[in-house]
Formats: structure tokens, C-alpha cells, sequence
């Protein structure tokens, strides 16, 4: 499998080094790994931050700015970050109001953001976590780590960073981004596997006629392999799972998400699927998004996840945000 | 292997710069082959980040070396989770900076302390993680390594010889892991489809076990 | 090839649906294939028309919105739209002041554009047109229907867009749609080849170890095949051809523009690649943007486009942009 | 194609629609081949392209019958302009536009006025495109069509003689593009590269003049 890169080892910080470039409204400290909102910390603001491994860009520097995240820390790819990042992002984004941790569930981020929480705490600075486990394809039980964070990991981060731009204290914004995280379900099916620099070709073998339901967005297989389906067929299961698991009884905010390698004429292609799939469902749609935004590298496929959302909810998500990856209302 | 005296009266710094030396080799031989392991139940990385880790540790270690074999331990076990991430940087890093603390001082520590040690680190893990025995983790191969390497020492074997049981227990308790259904880690996620796959984590668990037989003097488990 | 679609036949119709419902600020006729502007025409405004083959997403629909386009005529994949629809796209954005025409340098959209204009001048609207040439990948001589239109049409489109939008008379947006045209240059790599919904099966066969230089954005093969380079190679390789080529004096805007299926993060460590070189070539960056935005479908690869600014280019490309796929600003 | 009669005493609007259907059945039997055509030096898109058009051009000539060979001409023409796109809508469109021009009100025409109208047809392509011979594209095969049209009506042929000839050489004029360096359409911009492939416009343009021979009972040049 051919890649824009140099060699393996590099990848991360070439790219922290692209961003620098590119956006001069964030700070990239590209040895430490750490991207900054310029100007932060914010006078009384509270302090999001996040992480994960790379590989799901624009996640999560890409939402680094303005009413979205504080701070950034990206691991190797599909790699946790180290707790040395977040903590150092606690301090450079915390302005005494305390910082947010947002966390996906998976069981390296956890380990690696709850160490940091107790180094960033022994510093004096006032941490809250946020766990999004959205992706109702894991069967949560004794017997799984849980569900993943997927896509409401964008709803988190956008709602949540509307809250503390708006001025919210540390526990309400911690409970907005609990909300949301509790109102989103997510479910994600691939076309075609991942290759990560490292290991160079395909983590899985996924023949022509098939696809893989039920996937996340580390290149894992899902829980099971079907017989290749046209895309309207797709956004039944999808949205069925999704549906079925949040059972809303009001307006949602929908993501299509691509995971990487599928062109955007597919995914408005899919995005009028799932609409068709939630109104005979009876689901409103009060909002959508469509497009590349929690990938998994080169992945051919794509996610669904709904946020069922109140008033609330919704004037935090039409709220502005100015970040390299998504921006409007400033 | 010839080479490496047993560590006669006791255990050192030098000794655990042995081991990490070994480990750190048998990881970059073997780093592919974990990827690989991490392909089909996981996200193909752990190798990667098993010698990342290693080798950073390697290098904290030469630059500044403890004097004490716990010492040695904790900074291997600090710049683990300083370099790794994923799930294994925080647990492996764990595994050694308790078993180093276990150590306390001391400059030089019999097999029944090592014991002691791998029983700390172990037990850090095991709480870490919230994983048990058969959940198709690392603790797969830790546990055994650790019965073994209690039972061996029970019966009065040498240092090498402790080691080299506790080396083909974590081992068997490696290969043990392939008709399990994972229950924690990533691999959880696939359900029964995780079943007959071996668990990267123990491999590289058995991994980390046979370089301490190596260290020894007894016969490698850097063949695992 | 797996696609996310439902049958080859419906992929522009269904992705049209898919932008009308992800995007209400859009005027999306679907059965006529025209996205309007929500509101156009607007009073004494000059109207901007594009349109094209499909598969290059977010170009053109994306792009229609405040400070940019008016409308968008979507052809088939890979093939130019009809003159109907632009046709109908001018007399939907005309409000008196005259329609500018934004066509990329191809044959079949050179031709369906022209005889568009005539028709649309038959009914009474005023009508300008730009060619869009900057792909220097394409020997410029008699013996080739000479530049593509490729990355410059983005930028075209919002400096001329930025120019209407403050209000300037046809002969200036015009004008200055002509200037950044003559002002950029583009040149693309392909990693993989394009495999359209209509075929089924990639365009050509680009094996493991080697790479197309100077590709366009329609699956055709390049004008050289050479073993895989790094992407420090790679970037030296486009930007001197850009750069020679343009021979810039002055400050440059650079889209690093990804071609649909390389991840975001190699993007960004190509920027990297393309700013360092671009430094060490002594050509200073004004502006920077990364991303997927003139897209072939499915194909791994990316291009670089430069545009010369001064100050009033730069003025126009900082000017408020509220589209699908460019925001800033307001 | 022992079924249809030739157009004894002349060609009218039955004539013209049964050479629409009949290319229109070729282009849809041959459109893959068309698209592969144009993979290699091109966007492949020529056969879904052919094809859409002349379905939409038959849907359009079926429901509203032109009762002339030109009116049905033009219709075909303009529906091809307003539903193919590309290159080839505009090109094609402006052929049989042109031709249907030619030929006026007129509501039987002899083969001498055919091959009027295929000369400003072809005119037509060749001002709108400005390719010339050689180049690389549908004029390849289109010019020595109406070159050995003209030569055999001259020669005092019969209907279907005459377009029997001029459907080989287009099929002759469509294989000879394959050692031509490209210098119009997309295929240019491969310069060199383009040499050794067929033009797919070149093709379609054999086909659509063997379905004329078809239609006036000759064999059938749609197998081109
Ligand atoms: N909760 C846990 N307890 C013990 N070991 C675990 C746990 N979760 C994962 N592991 C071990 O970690 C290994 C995976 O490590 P690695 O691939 O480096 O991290 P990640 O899963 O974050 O990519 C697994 O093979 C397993 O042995
Ligand atoms: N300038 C031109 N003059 C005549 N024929 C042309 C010209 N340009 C392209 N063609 C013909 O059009 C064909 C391609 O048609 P098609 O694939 O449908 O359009 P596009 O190139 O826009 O995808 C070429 O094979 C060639 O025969
Ligand atoms: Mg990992
Ligand atoms: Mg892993
Ligand atoms: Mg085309
Ligand atoms: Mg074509």
C-alpha cells in the first residue's frame, strides 16, 4: 500500500508539523505533541481538552479553536496518547477554571487520561473526564471494555466547548458533555480495511462482494461480515441500530461520517439514505452534517450517529465555532 | 547465553540492565510478528509500540543508571507509560514501576524478592486493567510465569532455574490464549470472533519473562 | 471495487438529494440538476455559475454559498453538465447585473459551457466567461486541448465570488477571475487509480512501487510513471513544477489539495513537505489551506496549487465565505 | 437484416428512426467496451455516455414523432446536446443536428442528400471541435465515411452499397487511431502515452454509420 509520507516512524510529527504551517492560529508543539488554541488559557474559561491516537483526522486537532476544544493531544497512530501530553495541555489551557478531559472509551485512552488526571490535579489544576461511548456496536456487558467513542465524540466536543465558551462552570459543562454523550448512538460499516504506516498492508482481508458491520475506527474487524448491500440497504442497519438502541422521542442531530477513502458523492448519496431511514422511522432531523470527520485512515465506509437534542442542545450546536475542521456562526 | 553468568549470590542493576537489554532486543526481532498478532483482534500497533517504548527505556536507562535493581525497574516502568500510550504503555509501565518499588533500595535482591516484585507488578496490573486470568490479556501469561516461578522456588530451584519455568509457563500461557474470547482490551469489541487468535499482550508478556530467563543464564525465552 | 452507493445510475441523483437534506440553505433541484443559492438572485449582485463532471466533491456544489458561488450545474461523473442546466442556473442567479461563467479548460465543458452562454445571452442574460488552465502537467502547444482546470477553480471561485459579493460590476468579477487564473499553477500525483461507478474497475493499473506524476482529477493516467517517492520527494517534484512555471515574485496562497482517498493525516505531513520547499525556494506563503477539495473520486494522491496574491487578492481571499465546504469569516 | 427492405426509392423518417433504434441498440451492446476504450487515454465514461444519449434520443423521437428524416435528425441531436454532456454531447449533437438541417422539410431524401447532410454534420464537428484529420478522434472515422460515401455514390452504387462502405471505412478510419498520437480531447493531455489505444469517440462514430448501413439492409457495421 503506497503513502504520502516519509517513513513510518515519522508520520505524527510530520503531520503536527503540517498543521503548524497550515494554521497559524494554533500552537503545535510538534516534540511534545501538543496543539493549543493561540491565546488560551481564556480568562474564566474552562479548558477542553482531548486526545487519541491519530489516524482520525481531523479528530482531534482539527477542532482545536474557538467553542470546540482548548487543546489537543495525539498519540502514534491508532495509539493512545501519554499522560505527559494531557497534563501539559492541562496546564497550558487551564485559566483556574478547570479543564474538561474528553475521552474516548477505549481502554488505552482511559488508562493513559486517568493517569494524567492525577498528575494534572497533583499540579493544582481542577479536572473533570467525560467518557463518549457511543458506538452501539459493541455489545456493553461483563464481558466487552465497553463501548467505544465514535462519532458523538464531535457532538461532545462541540456542545460542550459551546458551553464553556458561553461561560459555563467545570460541572456544567462535565454534564452537558455527559448529556450528549448519554443522547448519541453511533454504528459504522466498512467497505474496505485499514493500513496503517506501520504495518503496511491491510489489517484485514475484506473480499470484493463483502463489507464488515459493526466496525470502529482503529481498523479492528466488526462483529460481522456480510454480503456486499446497496447503500439505501446500508442505512437501514445502520440507522436501525442507532435507532433502536437511543429509542428517541424528538429532534436529532445526524452525523455521516466518512472514514477516510469514500468520496463525498457517496456519502450525500448515503446521507439521503439515512434520511429516508429516519423519516420512516418517525425520527426528525433537526440538523446534519455529511462528511469526513472521525476517520480511520484510508477505511472505505462510513458512520452514522444521531444526538437526540432539546433546545438546549441545539442553540450549543448552532452556536459559533471556528476551528480548522469546522466552523460557522464567527 | 553461555556468557551470562547466573547471578550467583544475587540480583543487581546490572542484572536488570541485562534483562532490559535482552527484552529490548527480542522485541525489535519480534515487534513485526506482535503487529501481526495485533492485526486481526486489534489495531495493529502493538509491536510498534512495545520496542518504542523498549528502546526509549533502553536509552533512560544508559543515560542516567540507577544504582539499585528497583531502581532501574521504576525508570524502565516510568518511561514506559512516558512513550508508549495504548493500553499496554500504562500497564506494562505499571507492571514495573510497582515491581521496582516492591524492590525498595536494596542493591541486590534474591529470586524470592524478584518473586515478590513480579507478584506487585502483577497485582498492579490486574487492577489497572480489571482484567483476570483467561480474559485473554497479558495477565494470561503473567499469572502462569508468576505461579511457576513461586512454585519453583518452593521446590528450592536456582535463580536460572526459577526463571526458566516461570519463562515456559508464560510462554504456554501465550499460546494458551488462542481458543479464548477476549473480555477485555480491543479485542473484546470482535466478541467470538476473537476466539482463535493468540493475544499480542501475553505474547509479548512471555516475551518480556523469557529475557529475565535469558538474564539468568538459563536458555532464552526470546524465542517465544 | 465496493461502492457506497445503490446503482451506478443514480449516484449524481442521489448525492443531489443528499445535499438538498444536509443543507437547507441550499436551493437543490434535484431532477434538473442545478444548486441554487438560497435567496439568489441577490439585487444588483453578478451571479457566479460553475459546473462540471461529478466526482471532484466538494467542487462545485460545496462551494455555493456567500462570497462564492451562485449556483452549481453537476454533469455526470466525469462528464460536463449540460448547456440546459446552465441555462437554467443563470436565469435562477441573474439579477440583472450579469452572469460569470467559471469553466474549467476541458473540451466537453468548454462546448457544453458555450453553447450554454449563448443560449442563456438568447434569453436575455449577460454573460461572462472565465477558463480555468492552471494544470501545468499538460504541455500548453498546439498538439493538446491544452491546461486542465483543476485546483485554481477553487480559488477562482472565491476571489471572484469575494469580489461579487462586494458588490464589483461583471467586467470586474470577470476580471479578476482572469487574474487568478493567469496567477496560479497546479500539479497533481496520483497514488492509486480512479475507479468510476459507471466502470466498475480502476482506470488503469498503477502497481505497488510506482506512481502517476502530472495526473488530472478524472482518473486519466499522468504523463510519467516513476517508482514511489517519499513525500519530501514528492513535494520537491510539484512544486518546482508549479514553481517554474509560475515563477512567482511575490507572497502565494497554497491549496494542498488531497485527491479523495489519501488520509488527512498524510496531507498535513505533505504540507509540511510542500511549505519547506516552497522556503527553500525562496517563495513566501501567505496563506495555506489543506484538504480535500478537488477531489477524483477515490484516488489516493493530492495536487498543489499556488496562487500569486497581492494585496487585493488576499483582501478577497480573507473576505467572508459561508458555503458547505469553505467557511470563514462569517 | 434480411427483414428491412432498402430504402428503395429514398430515405425518410421510418429509415432514420430504424437507424436510431439500431444504434442505439449497438451503443447499448457495445457501451462497456466504449467506457474500457476510454479508460486508458481517457475518463471512461464514452459508453454510459453514448448510451444515455441515444435512449433519451429514441424516448424523445418516439413520443413526438418528427415526420421528416431531418426533423428526426434535429430531435435526436438536440436531445443529445441536452442529455449526454462531456465532449461527445455537444459534438455528436451538433453532427445530426446539422445533418437534420441539411436536409430541410424534405420528407424522402436520395443517397446524394444524405451524404450533404453528413457533410455538414461532419463540417459541424470539425468547426465546433477544431480537430482535423489525424488528431485522434471522432472525425477519424467520420471523415473517411463521407469520403467513401461520396466516392461510391459517384461511382453510381446503390443505398446500401453506398453506406456499406462508408460503414467500413469508418470502422478501418476507428482501428487506424490506434497508432495516432491524440492531439484534441482528454487523451492529448497523455501526449505520448496516447499512442497504441483506440479512440473510443472514433469507435462510436463506426458504430452509428454501420447502424446506417444496417438500417438500409447492408451487413451491419454494428459489430465495429
Ligand atoms: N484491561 C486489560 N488488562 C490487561 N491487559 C490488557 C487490557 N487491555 C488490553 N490488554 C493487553 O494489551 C494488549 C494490547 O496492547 P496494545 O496493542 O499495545 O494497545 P492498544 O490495545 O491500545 O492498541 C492486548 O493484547 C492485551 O494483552
Ligand atoms: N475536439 C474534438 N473534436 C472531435 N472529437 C473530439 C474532440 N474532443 C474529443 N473528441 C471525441 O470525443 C471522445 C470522448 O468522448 P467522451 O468520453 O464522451 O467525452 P469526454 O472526453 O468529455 O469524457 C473522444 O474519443 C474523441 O473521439
Ligand atoms: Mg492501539
Ligand atoms: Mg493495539
Ligand atoms: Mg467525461
Ligand atoms: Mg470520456
Amino acid at each position: 500500500m503506497k503513502m504520502l509520507i516519509n517513513v513510518a516512524e515519522t508520520v505524527v510529527a510530520d503531520a503536527l508539523r503540517g498543521m503548524a504551517a497550515a494554521h497559524p492560529e494554533l500552537t503545535v508543539d510538534v516534540e511534545r505533541r501538543v496543539i493549543v488554541r493561540r491565546g488560551a488559557p481564556y480568562e474564566g474559561k474552562v479548558g477542553l481538552v482531548s486526545g487519541g491516537g491519530s489516524g482520525h483526522e481531523p479528530l482531534h486537532g482539527g477542532f482545536v479553536g474557538r467553542g470546540m476544544l482548548d487543546a489537543a493531544c495525539p498519540g502514534e497512530v491508532f495509539t493512545s496518547p501519554v499522560p505527559d501530553q494531557m497534563v501539559r495541555a492541562a496546564a497550558a489551557v487551564d485559566s483556574g477554571a478547570g479543564v474538561l478531559f474528553v475521552v474516548k472509551n477505549y481502554t488505552g485512552d482511559v488508562l493513559n487520561f486517568d493517569m494524567a488526571a492525577e498528575l494534572a490535579e497533583d499540579e493544582g489544576v481542577q479536572v473533570a473526564k467525560v467518557l463518549v461511548n457511543d458506538d452501539v456496536a459493541v455489545v456493553d456487558s461483563l464481558y466487552t471494555a465497553g463501548r467505544r467513542g465514535t462519532g458523538a465524540t464531535l457532538f461532545v466536543e462541540k456542545l460542550a466547548g459551546a458551553a464553556a465558551d458561553a461561560g459555563a462552570p467545570l460541572d456544567r459543562v462535565a454534564a452537558v458533555a455527559r448529556r450528549v454523550n448519554e443522547s448519541s448512538r453511533s454504528f459504522g460499516v466498512a467497505l474496505s480495511a485499514v493500513t496503517t504506516p506501520a504495518k503496511g498492508t491491510p489489517t484485514f482481508d475484506l473480499p470484493a462482494g463483502e463489507l464488515e458491520l459493526g466496525i470502529g475506527i482503529h481498523g479492528e474487524p466488526g462483529r460481522e461480515r456480510r454480503a456486499m448491500m446497496t447503500s439505501g440497504e446500508i442505512a437501514d442497519v445502520v440507522v436501525d441500530a442507532v435507532v433502536e438502541d437511543l429509542r428517541p422521542d424528538g429532534p436529532v442531530i445526524v452525523l455521516v461520517n466518512g472514514m477516510g477513502a469514500t468520496p463525498l458523492l457517496e456519502l450525500y448519496g448515503f446521507n439521503a439514505e439515512v434520511h429516508r431511514a429516519l423519516t420512516e422511522r418517525k425520527v426528525p432531523v433537526a440538523r446534519t452534517l455529511v462528511g469526513n470527520y472521525v476517520t480511520s485512515l484510508d477505511m472505505a465506509g462510513c458512520s452514522v450517529t444521531i444526538c437526540q437534542v432539546d433546545e438546549e442542545l441545539l442553540g450549543l450546536w448552532d452556536a459559533p465555532v471556528s476551528t480548522p475542521a469546522l466552523r460557522w456562526g464567527c | 547465553m553461555n556468557d551470562t553468568p547466573a547471578p550467583g549470590s544475587g540480583i543487581d542493576a546490572t542484572f536488570v540492565r541485562r534483562w532490559l537489554d535482552l527484552a529490548t532486543t527480542a522485541l525489535d526481532r519480534e515487534a513485526d510478528r506482535l503487529t501481526e498478532l495485533d492485526s486481526p483482534i486489534g489495531d495493529a500497533d502493538h509491536g510498534s509500540n512495545m520496542r518504542r517504548g523498549f528502546i526509549a527505556a533502553r536509552t533512560a536507562v544508559e543515560q542516567e543508571p540507577p544504582e539499585t535493581p528497583g531502581g532501574v525497574l521504576v525508570l524502565v516502568g516510568r518511561t514506559l507509560i512516558s512513550t508508549v500510550g495504548g493500553a499496554s504503555g500504562p500497564l506494562y509501565g505499571t507492571l514495573l514501576r510497582k515491581a521496582g518499588k516492591e524492590l525498595g533500595e536494596a542493591e541486590t535482591v534474591g529470586a524470592d524478592r524478584l518473586r515478590d516484585a513480579l507478584r506487585a507488578g502483577v497485582g498492579g496490573v490486574a487492577q489497572l486493567g480489571g482484567a483476570a486470568a483467561g480474559d485473554k490479556t497479558m495477565l494470561d501469561a503473567l499469572l502462569p510465569a508468576l505461579d511457576a516461578l513461586t512454585g519453583a522456588l518452593d521446590a528450592g530451584g536456582s535463580a536460572a532455574e526459577v526463571l526458566a519455568s516461570a519463562a515456559s509457563a508464560a510462554e504456554e500461557g501465550a499460546e494458551a490464549t488462542t481458543p479464548l474470547r477476549a473480555r477485555k482490551g480491543r479485542a473484546s469489541y470482535l466478541g467470538e470472533r476473537s476466539i482463535g487468535h493468540q493475544d499480542p499482550g501475553a505474547t509479548s508478556a512471555a516475551l518480556l519473562i523469557g529475557a529475565l530467563a535469558e538474564a539468568a543464564g538459563a536458555t532464552g525465552g526470546g524465542a517465544a
